[in-house]
């Protein structure tokens, strides 16, 4: 699959995006100004980039608890999610979800999860309304390696498979579910071999090359799109900050850190989109500081957003 | 107006709310050709084929998360789970999904669902086949529970349940598939939050759910034979409850006594009681009297289980014993 | 795997006994005696059989809602049995019970289960057991094919690989999930495929052939034992009435019963035990009119016994 | 005797029954050497090695089956569930296998297995992340249901669990992990059933569960101020429930409110103010009130998450309208 330049460039803005955004937030954790959990997507940025990449507007995505950086692939406004995390009425969700929960409907971003495993039941809805209605729409469902081996998420594989649904399952294997590596949750190397429990393609790709992610899924979604049924994308990669934030890592050594650190995807595409005379130093650089601009107008835009007022609890309970 | 069953009412209404809105579906373990467990699909399959009638594996998780993602965009999904004892294996997809997923995300969802499940011991199924576990989703803010126990209402409520914009638990009663009632052919929905004076009277205010507004009948017709004059109250939905005609009856006859067939300790009933004694305490003359099943799973043989399901009896001694 | 002649007869007297006991259940559901649901094992006699005859008394199995079959199979008691089908106080489980809960713990029953899925996570408590204390007890948990798609029965094969627990996943795979056929359920052919997902050892086996379902789970028995971890084994085979008695079975061809029919375990080990001089048909003669008199034995228990008293109720809830 | 925190009490009770009883053993996500979510299995994977302290996957039904099937064999487990609010996607092990298998058997098992879990809100992990389930506990028969509020309680409480041969639900409350008191040395089991009087009075009887019970003391203290004398009640475990002692209470006090941090409608406050409007009718002189969290899910934004957990204030304001 060929991308054109103007996607690459993209894909390198939305990954940058991710980065800064991610680690302003680290930031404001570690000044006390956000409450609550805040899982970083530090390192993984590719995935949720090339991911979303090969989606249409109309398509959907559910999402994780580690789901900012999927919200943000997809498209979602940097405003409202900073002024959802800091817990502002203006944010995604009214300062209601937080973090775990910010969801953008019209976007087809069908929420961050809590729930590990939450996410690909829902997919599975979103993908049958496509059927249905004879729209052509994919859905996209993450899901961590730790997520792989909650039931709800085989069931969901399962179903997608029994009634060949429009859905793509990115598996963010990321090497660890909280402190528990892979090779203590799961018998299997590879998370794609659960494929074979379906009968649905199974692909294993690195997660830290974003044009490999993407073309990976791209495939998936043709797919999808064109009536073939699910399939189960493995992308390798590996979160660098703890769990959630706080978290000191005593699980890990500190090398295998560091190795990740040096597969960082976004120099990596940088450097590559500058040796095919796709991006330059310059336009690199204008690029992060646009973002570095939007970032500053969104969390000014949080910070000065009111609380919502204690009476708003009642509100959107039901419909 | 036809003499129907609450079988046939329940497929009624799903066959006219079908023909009505094509966004309409539904889907479930053996709801295709099978026609359900009880029967309740049946004819629906052959009418609207297996795009609209869509059986699924047993995976009540994956059925309860495709209702939950379908419905936020934009159809309206009636999934059936077999038995609502099996609701333990999908509780999350319902309670931190379905239920909360509007609320999470600051009202810019809907969900509009249903959930069919039969409640109820009384076949001999045992404890894994019998529950009433309404409780459990009054406790739930986000979702609707309704519980008909007329063919009447079966069909009214579920008209509503389907037109709802939220997720509604609905429960029926498999003891209850088999009566008959009038149903109008029509369809007509009936409105939640409003309970159903079954029977007027003066003395005492029997509030019962479910099958156990018949029960109560029953025993409202042997106190009478006694001098005793019981209101017999039905609350249809209990989420949302009809708390006013409750009240509105406990000041006139002064003593409630609440009843159903769930485990007593932690039933619908002490909710019920608890809001009676905070709201209309000054009109009672007597203490409240929960009628409720014993602390125990649901046993197997019939001495077990008929000993297990509250009975008239229970009510009546009760009653009795409100006024002695 | 060689079986020695005593075993052989014994397992063709366990299959008679299986039938004859689900004949006669058959006969009294028709006829009104037995309250709630009966879940009929006719045709498959040769799967429990097979796997219980390679396990020792000590050796544990969960079972189903179709579960009269693998009780007889593990040792269960037929008047015991009996007498709980009936709801008397005699029974297995005092009348409390009935059909979907029969157990007999001190024979390493943990349980008939109501709950399609209910059984896998606690046949690996019972594994998790005997690894802890170091004896070398084997599980044996029997599932359908319809119960392979259910979440609890995906997890508890990835807990028992990931902790290489000596568990024995046995798939009885009849075709059909009440009315549902594996083809609408899953995309896979072979349920034994799905070890894949969990790198366990999956064998797909002739489950109306008695001698292979033996061999098959012997070495996955054997495995287990020695601390290599859990198999699944997928025995392909056939319920002959309908999912439940009263179920009209409008679902499936009379002619593919008839087809299976042609497949029936039991004249076919016989067959082959007379060919090879293990059985003569005298000996097979006198074993059915053995178990004819011991079912009779147990039915007139059954009948004599006393329903519990109402008051029975209340016992049993707590330890 | 010494000072320790509510989270290292629990951590003496896992390790002095671990030493004293080799069956026992630990299960549940990040538990080993991580030491669980909260800190409260710290130390115990270096002390006890991973065959009893035990890293799972995330397969919440797994672990609970697993914890079932071992406890059905003669194991002794205690499993933690990281969030009560998981609790949906293993309901199943838990309600129809571990709380019934002894039923359903026929009384020939015994489960002796403690499932732990943190609940509440006040750390704006939100809706998926800060229930108060104790309610659907309470509601199923089988189960046994400890809610330590105190240091003390929450050793003695968990060691009691431990050697209980039924199913135990623990549940702890994430903002009480921190609350300093004096804890005996010793492994001393504290009997279930059992409430504790947290503070002596004579106008209202205030029952209030879990972290509640200390937001109560706090109301008391304020009420005292205003010539108002509260009895504080804990019940500590809600299944079984002291009925008694708060009988006793309110037959002093002739008024009775009910508070807990949970959602309020269907919550264990009904069946506490129902058993009172059952037993105990003759003697209260006022309405029973129930505090509890308004019908929402749990917001995440401070202010409101604030609005939705119960305040002393509120407990005052109902104190001083049933005195006026
Ligand atoms: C059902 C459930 N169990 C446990 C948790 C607690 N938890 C939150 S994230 C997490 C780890 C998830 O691991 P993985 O799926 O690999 O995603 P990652 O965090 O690595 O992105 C756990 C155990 C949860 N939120 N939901
Ligand atoms: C969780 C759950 N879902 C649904 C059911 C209803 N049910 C009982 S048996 C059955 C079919 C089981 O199929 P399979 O596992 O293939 O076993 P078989 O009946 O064919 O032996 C179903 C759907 C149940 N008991 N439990
Ligand atoms: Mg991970
Ligand atoms: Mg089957």
């Amino acid at each position: 699959m060929s991308i054109d330049k103007e996607k690459m460039i993209q894909m390198f803005a939305t990954m940058t995006r991710i980065r800064q955004f991610e680690t302003k937030l680290q930031e404001f954790f570690a000044a006390g100004k956000i409450p609550g959990f805040v899982h970083l997507y530090i390192g993984e940025e590719a995935v949720a980039t090339g991911a979303c990449a090969t989606l249409r507007d109309q398509d959907y995505i559910t999402s994780t608890h580690r789901g900012h950086g999927h919200l943000i692939a997809k498209g979602g406004d940097l405003k409202r999610m900073m002024a959802e995390i800091f817990g502002k009425r203006t944010g995604y969700c009214k300062g209601k979800g937080g973090s775990m929960h910010i969801a953008d409907v019209e976007l087809g971003i069908l929420g961050a999860n809590g729930i590990v495993g939450g996410g690909g039941p829902i997919a599975n809805g979103a993908a049958l309304a496509s059927k249905y209605r004879g729209n052509d729409r994919v859905v996209v469902c993450f899901f961590g390696d730790g997520a792989s081996n909650q039931g709800t998420t085989q069931e969901a594989l399962n179903l997608a498979s029994a009634w060949r649904l429009p859905v793509v399952f990115v598996n963010e294997n990321n090497g660890y579910g909280i402190s528990c590596p892979t090779c203590k949750s799961m018998a299997v190397a590879d998370i794609a071999d659960r494929a074979a429990a379906y009968d649905i393609p199974g692909v294993v790709v690195d997660g830290n090359d974003v044009t490999a992610v993407y073309e990976a899924v791209g495939e998936a979604v043709k797919r999808a799109r064109t009536g073939d049924g699910p399939s189960l994308i493995e992308c390798k990669t590996y979160r660098w900050r703890g769990h959630f934030e706080g978290d000191a890592c005593v699980y890990r050594d500190d090398c295998e850190l560091e190795d990740w650190v040096k597969k960082d995807p976004i120099p990596r595409f940088e450097k590559k989109l500058q040796a095919e005379g796709i991006l330059s130093v310059e336009k690199a650089e204008a690029i992060r500081k646009a973002i570095a601009a939007e970032l500053d107008a969104a969390i000014a835009f949080a910070e000065q957003s009111p609380l919502p007022e204690a009476s708003e609890i009642l509100e959107d309970v039901y419909a | 107006m036809a003499m129907k069953t609450y079988l046939q009412a329940l497929n009624d209404a799903l066959r006219q709310e079908m023909e009505r809105d094509p966004d309409v579906f539904i889907l479930g373990e053996d709801v295709g050709q099978f026609g359900g467990c009880f029967g309740v699909t049946q004819g629906l399959f052959k009418q609207f084929g297996e795009a609209r009638v869509k059986d699924t594996p047993i995976t009540e998780s994956a059925i309860i998360g495709a209702a939950t993602g379908a419905a936020a965009t934009g159809l309206r999904p009636v999934c059936e789970i077999m038995f609502v004892d099996f609701i333990g294996v999908c509780m999350d997809q319902l309670f931190n999904q379905a239920a909360k997923m509007r609320y999470m995300f600051g009202g810019k969802a809907k969900i509009p669902m249903v959930l069919r499940a039969p409640q109820g011991a009384g076949i001999g199924a045992a404890a894994q086949h019998s529950q009433s576990l309404e409780a459990w989703f009054l406790h739930m803010p986000g979702v609707k529970v309704a519980m008909p126990s007329t063919p009447e209402d079966a069909k009214g409520l579920l008209i509503t349940a389907i037109r709802d914009d939220n997720p509604v638990i609905f429960l029926e009663h498999k003891m209850l598939y088999g009566i008959e009632g009038e149903v109008p052919d029509e369809a007509i929905a009936m409105p939640f939050g409003q309970a159903a004076i079954r029977r007027e009277g003066r003395d005492v205010t029997i509030v019962a759910t479910s099958k156990m507004a018949h029960t109560a009948l029953e025993a409202a017709e042997t106190l009478a034979a006694d001098g005793i004059s019981a209101e017999v109250i039905d609350p249809r939905t209990i989420s949302p409850l009809d708390t006013q005609a409750i009240v509105d009856s406990v000041k006139k006859t002064h003593s409630l006594i609440v009843a159903h067939e769930a485990v007593k300790t932690g039933g619908v009933g002490a909710e019920i009681a608890a809001q009676v004694a905070e709201a209309a305490f000054d009109y009672l003359d007597a203490p409240i009297i929960r009628i409720g099943a014993p602390f125990t799973p649901v046993p197997f043989s019939v001495p077990l289980e008929q000993a297990f399901i509250p009975s008239a009896a229970d009510i009546v001694k009760a009653a009795r014993r409100l006024r002695g």
